[in-house]
């Protein structure tokens, strides 16, 4: 294969959308007849039955496309939820929305101490939750899917599993929320990032959990 | 010539003049512990070579800029997790430093290597294209279960459980305030005059301090004064009745 | 080319991640003996120079990817850079991850002598390193990621030679410890005296009070 039609095949494998062969020309500076005979070439090579590649002209430019040959297996390959493991900050932003839903992103950054950002946008990105509305200050809430009760086999969030089990004082499941909201700003508290006054702030809270929720 | 306005420097955190960068580093702008201070050194001796010249007073005055960098810098280094070096004997801490010096060359090497390794993967592109929409519609029915719900409790009771305090036990427990010291010298005085070593005797270095603190503050409201004699010599404190305890012209 | 080796080039072509010869079996429906004889075939039409495209083995799978003669072409045509170089810091902090992995931000710290705080912050931006659960210490753990296998064109981490290979020869051990051992003889030298610091400092204060004493 000549060179540029290998740097043609390479550019239109690498272009999500179709070139013309004008562009081609001018980023590979050579002009549109030097250009329509390396695809000439490609087009030979691609012929039909030749590879699982087809060279096609569509919307005024050339472009790479399977053949449909693979399509049953591309779609077992891909047609699926990508659920690779949970990183730590997924699986607790994940439990907060579960357990807490609807909530906002302000909220689950105050229970886990550290931003959720990206977390979030992993989880939405994988249909595991979906925006359900504002808050009355106007944040988006989060609520989970359908999909995040099918891929924990969960037949609905009634199910998801008694938080006591892993708690070290269980108590009120009511109270959820406002415990998870203290325990929350004491990481913050003490966190690496906590920036000027935070010692202050940590024994604040600290003292403030000491009096009232040991004492109950 | 003031040789931190003259002194330029490259570094990989900073390129500028170094008093900027010393502003910089006192205003929290430039990470202190980002900064390789043996570049700037080595600037500085760039900078000497090229006058040809050495003026003493610009060194000192450079001396004393990076010293006071170099030790900002190594109190920052101070692990928090690991103070083993600190309890080791000097020759233990002495190996214990070159192995670390080592794994640092070690890594240095490697680091070459993977920047070799990145520069011969030049020119290797992946395609990065949105599935075609047969792909992009995953069917919910398609849907099995990977995940364990119990991963989601476990996060949740982690959440719950406070983090543990911080341990401040690197630190002087001993905590001593000017009242106490305030209040202890007021008792010495009240059985007459004092020496700051019988103010001081037996106490810790913070204590010492605190405890000239508290003293200023009763030099300060007119409640003692004190006098010494010599250099490194006694310090005799005596209570200010009215009119004064020293006869100022003893002094 | 066999019907099974054009549905496993349309896969690689579809595919955003390399594919492990396991998971190309499954969705084919094939053994994966039967895999690796159709991936020979693509091997072989991909050898070097026929093709703009390179079969590649990377990060625990199969993956197609340009030739490098497209580069100057592609970088036109797409006007991004496929990826900058990495800065000393970044370099050394990722070989550091990429050695010791599950490794702590301290740990890096400690290694390098200096914070790898920002490198961090970037190749975690980068896709090179990401989060790995937590120290015993509460500390966070980094490791690297898939994309670091693809982009230094690694089949596993495996792949990377012996960390062994870099070790200072004894001859620059023993002058590292000569140096060291210099260096810690002028400290001991000069710092017995350097613990009698606090009377000269308490001085200067007596002074400056007796200065301000007698103006009064």
């Amino acid at each position: 294969m000549t060179e540029l039609a290998r740097i043609i095949e390479a550019l239109l494998f690498l272009s999500p959308d179709p070139v013309a062969v004008k562009d081609l020309a001018e980023v590979t500076a050579c002009d549109e007849d030097e250009v329509a005979e390396a695809v000439a070439e490609l087009d030979q090579r691609y012929a039909p039955g030749e590879h699982g590649l087809q060279l096609k002209r569509v919307a005024g430019g050339l472009t790479l496309a399977t053949d449909p040959i693979a399509e049953s297996a591309a779609r077992r390959l891909l047609a699926k939820p990508r659920t690779p493991p949970l990183t730590p900050a997924q699986a607790e932003t994940l439990s907060i929305v579960a357990y807490l839903q609807p909530v906002s992103r302000p909220e689950i950054t105050r229970i886990r101490g550290v931003s959720a950002d990206s977390a979030t946008a992993t989880l939405i990105e994988r249909g595991l939750i979906e925006e359900s509305g504002r808050s009355q200050f106007g944040a988006i809430l989060y609520r989970t899917t359908p999909l995040f009760l099918q891929l924990f086999g969960l037949e609905s969030l009634k199910a998801l599993p008694d938080v006591s089990a892993w708690d070290p004082t269980p108590e009120e499941q009511a109270a959820l929320r406002d415990r998870l909201l203290r325990a929350g700003e004491v990481r913050a508290g003490g966190g690496d990032d906590g920036g000027e006054g935070a010692p202050a702030g940590a024994t604040g809270v600290l003292s403030a959990v000491d009096g009232g929720g040991e004492s109950s | 010539m003031n040789v931190a306005a003259i002194l330029d420097l490259d570094l990989e955190v900073f390129t500028g003049p170094f008093d900027l960068l010393l502003t910089l580093v006192l205003r929290d702008e430039v990470d202190l512990m980002e900064v390789q201070l043996a570049e700037v050194v080595i600037t500085y001796l760039d900078h000497l070579e090229s006058k040809g010249e050495l003026d003493l007073e610009v060194a000192t005055e450079f001396l004393v800029l990076i010293a006071a960098l170099l030790e900002l810098k190594s109190r920052l280094m101070l692990p928090r997790e690991d103070e083993d070096l600190l309890d080791l004997e000097p020759q233990e801490a002495a190996e214990e430093l070159l192995a670390r010096m080592l794994d640092a060359q070690r890594y240095r090497r490697a680091a070459e290597h993977l920047t070799t390794r990145l520069e011969g993967e030049e020119g290797v592109r992946y395609r990065q294209a949105p599935l075609p929409p047969f792909l992009r519609e995953s069917r919910l029915e398609e849907a099995v279960a990977v995940y364990k719900p119990a991963r989601l409790g476990k996060a949740m009771g982690e959440l719950l459980r406070l983090p543990p305090e911080v341990s401040t036990s690197h630190m002087t427990t001993q905590r001593v305030t000017v009242g106490e010291r305030l209040a202890h010298l007021k008792s010495l005085l009240r059985r007459g005059a004092t020496t700051f070593d019988e103010a001081v005797k037996g106490a810790d270095r913070v204590t010492v301090a605190v405890t000239l603190w508290a003293l200023l503050e009763m030099y300060k409201s007119g409640q003692a004064d004190w006098q010494q004699d010599e250099c490194f010599g006694e310090i005799r404190i005596a209570a200010v009745e009215a009119g004064g305890a020293f006869a100022r012209a003893a002094s």
